[in-house]
């Protein structure tokens, strides 16, 4: 994929969607990944014992999965500054999930280029589960 | 902060705002960058091929996003830095991750393989509110990730949610 | 009935037959998150200081642990970890289960945390029972470094037709 | 930390000290996240090969009960002791949560290129007394001397 400019994008343009599938095999990859053991992730018996309708996918996997898509999109020249979601609603496993992000601010501040955007995933039907915002400098064809 | 009627914030909380916890050692290797990116599915080989990494001007391997190293392990060991407000006595159950957010000052370089990073972790604001789910406190965290030059690297913004 | 897989002249071929090198890495993490998942509490396995004060280089890798292969989603196995590298057999072997059926290391010196291995490996073995194929691979881990063996390790999996 | 086993002090059908574990879905994800397995038989009780070869729960990695046996083996030559060798194959399946008591005993001792040589035979077994990962290690001892 080519490199993404500064000049080339827009306030309200969405950027490139990154769609995932946790597996339980991946929700295990993500704890040997994160360190993060809790049961809830793979011991379907478990997180029922908490009250749980079954496995949920990990929120930090969720945070990551808006680290690639911005990574992704700003690409070898871009950076990522700042990026975070709220942990809203719950995801399962084999169930997909969309992450997006939409420009919100476009900005040149001390030599650099900036951009804002509102990310967050989604469900199939539409409900978004981690919203939150990211900040990223591109280059500038300059 | 005002105080509710029935706050489960007490003194000793209050007091523990603004105070950083212990230190935390992160390392920052080649095998669990790699491990990370393949929890994610990442595919941009700068996370998984030193010599690749090295090609686009970075020192080693780089750390993906949000990843930090990983903590050293010992068994038995208490929790290293202030545990999100779970260490304290508070009459709620449950407790859930409200979010976090990353912000980067990048240094001469990203986070690579072979940095050791040092967290430092404090709370920054207890809030009280009543959910759909009951009352909740929320608590808020700042951790401060240190490189091995002494240059901050990145700080995370964490919230906790007990009801 | 025929057997599920039939040792041909072209499958003895294959025998011996060596894989390109892959890296595996022993790091501290790396042997810390071993020895957690084996439940060690042998701080030989987590503590570098007291390691060295026993007299190793840094912390001793437990004992079946010779490192993690260098992984990368392009080459390597999403289950397994291990590296879909050049060389080595090419075996048409029945998939309907897999299960493991022995593992042997020979060592030579002690793998501690900060060492590099090279390792390659080739097919050694291949028996037939019923609708079992025990299949044996042999590998080598010489020391990048120093370019010694450090160890040797037989394994054998069964493909169940 | 086990004290220093000596070679004089080693004496034929000598038994090592039990290792006990039963390892629970987190302790077989800890060591997925370990060695690089990740292959769901050990973790996904909805993993459809676990149905196709007619396996009625999630089984503990062969790798696993090759490293508690290792944990014993480890223990016996001590710090100041060299592993040789040792492997076990997997005769029968271990499921999770279910105990495995690693065993060993002495089975010869001589010195041999100036070493002190050890043989062992090593296993895991189950609460039946099968015994499901058998094998063998050779290990050198220091002497007192």
């Amino acid at each position: 994929m080519g490199q993404v400019y500064f000049e080339d994008v827009n306030t309200g343009d969405e950027i490139p969607q990154l769609r995932k599938n946790c597996s339980t095999q991946q929700l295990v990859l993500w704890a040997a990944g994160s360190g993060d053991f809790y049961q809830i992730h793979y011991d379907k018996d478990f997180a029922q014992s908490t009250g749980l309708k079954g496995l949920i996918v990990h929120g930090a996997l969720k945070n990551a999965f808006l680290g690639q898509l911005l990574h992704d999109w700003a690409g070898e020249a871009g950076s990522l500054r700042k990026f975070g979601c709220a942990y809203r609603g719950m995801d399962e496993p084999d169930q997909d999930i969309i992450c997006r992000g939409v420009i919100t601010k476009k900005y040149s501040e001390g030599g650099e280029h900036f951009i804002e955007l509102d990310v967050w995933t989604e469900k199939p039907d539409g409900t978004k589960t981690s919203p939150g915002t990211a900040l990223v400098t591109l280059p500038g064809r300059g | 902060m005002t105080q509710a009627q029935n706050s489960v914030v007490t003194d000793e909380m209050r007091a523990a705002i603004g105070v950083e916890g212990s230190p935390a050692t992160l390392e920052v290797e080649k095998t669990n960058c790699r491990m990370f990116a393949r929890a994610v599915g990442h595919t941009d080989p700068i996370y998984y091929d030193e010599a690749a990494a090295k090609a686009r001007g970075h020192r080693s391997i780089v750390a993906p996003p949000g990843f930090f190293g990983t903590p050293i392990f010992r068994p038995g060991a208490p929790p290293q830095g202030p545990t999100g407000g779970r260490g304290f006595n508070i009459p709620y159950k449950r407790v859930l991750n409200g979010g976090t957010d990353y912000e980067y000052f990048p240094d001469e370089d990203s986070v690579c393989a072979g940095d050791t990073i040092t967290a430092r972790t404090k709370i920054t604001a207890f809030e009280e509110t009543e959910g759909r789910l009951g009352p909740m406190l929320i608590t808020k965290r700042e951790t401060t990730y240190t490189n091995q030059r002494g240059k901050v690297v990145a700080k995370m913004y964490g919230t906790v949610i007990q009801y | 009935m025929a057997e599920v897989f039939e040792i041909t002249d072209e499958v003895k071929a294959q025998f011996g037959v060596e894989t390109a090198p892959w890296v595996y890495e022993v790091t501290t993490t790396s042997v810390r998150m071993y020895a957690r998942g084996i439940g060690s509490t042998d701080p030989i396995h987590y503590d570098v200081d007291f390691a060295k004060s026993q007299g190793f280089r840094s912390i001793v890798a437990p004992l079946g642990y010779v490192g993690t292969p260098a992984f990368s989603p392009e080459t390597n196995d999403a289950t397994f970890g291990f590296p879909r590298r050049q060389g080595g057999a090419r075996l048409n072997l029945p998939m309907k289960g897999l299960l493991d059926g022995g593992t042997e290391t020979e060592y030579f010196d002690y793998i501690c945390a900060g060492d590099t291995l090279v390792e390659t490996s080739h097919l050694a073995d291949v028996k037939v029972k019923g609708n079992m194929v025990f299949v044996t691979n042999e590998s080598v881990f010489k020391n990048q470094a120093t370019g010694q063996v450090v160890a040797k390790q037989r394994l054998t999996s069964i493909h169940l037709g | 930390m086990a004290e220093q086993t000596y070679y004089e002090d080693v004496k034929e059908g000598q038994e090592l000290p039990e290792i006990k574990i039963a390892p629970d879905k987190q302790q077989l994800v800890k060591f997925a996240a370990g060695s690089g397995d990740f292959n769901p038989l050990h973790f996904d009780e909805k993993f459809p090969m676990l149905k196709a070869m007619g396996i009625p729960d999630n089984i503990t990695h062969g790798r696993f009960k090759y490293a508690q046996v290792g944990r014993a083996v480890f223990a016996f030559a001590g710090y100041k002791g060299r592993v040789k060798r040792f492997g076990v194959s997997y005769r029968g399946m271990d499921f999770i949560n279910q105990t495995i008591t690693v065993k060993g005993v002495v089975t010869a001792k001589r010195q041999e290129g100036g070493e002190n040589i050890v043989e062992l035979d090593v296993w895991t077994e189950n609460d039946e007394g099968k015994k499901t990962t058998p094998g063998t290690a050779v290990v050198a001892l220091p002497s007192r001397g």
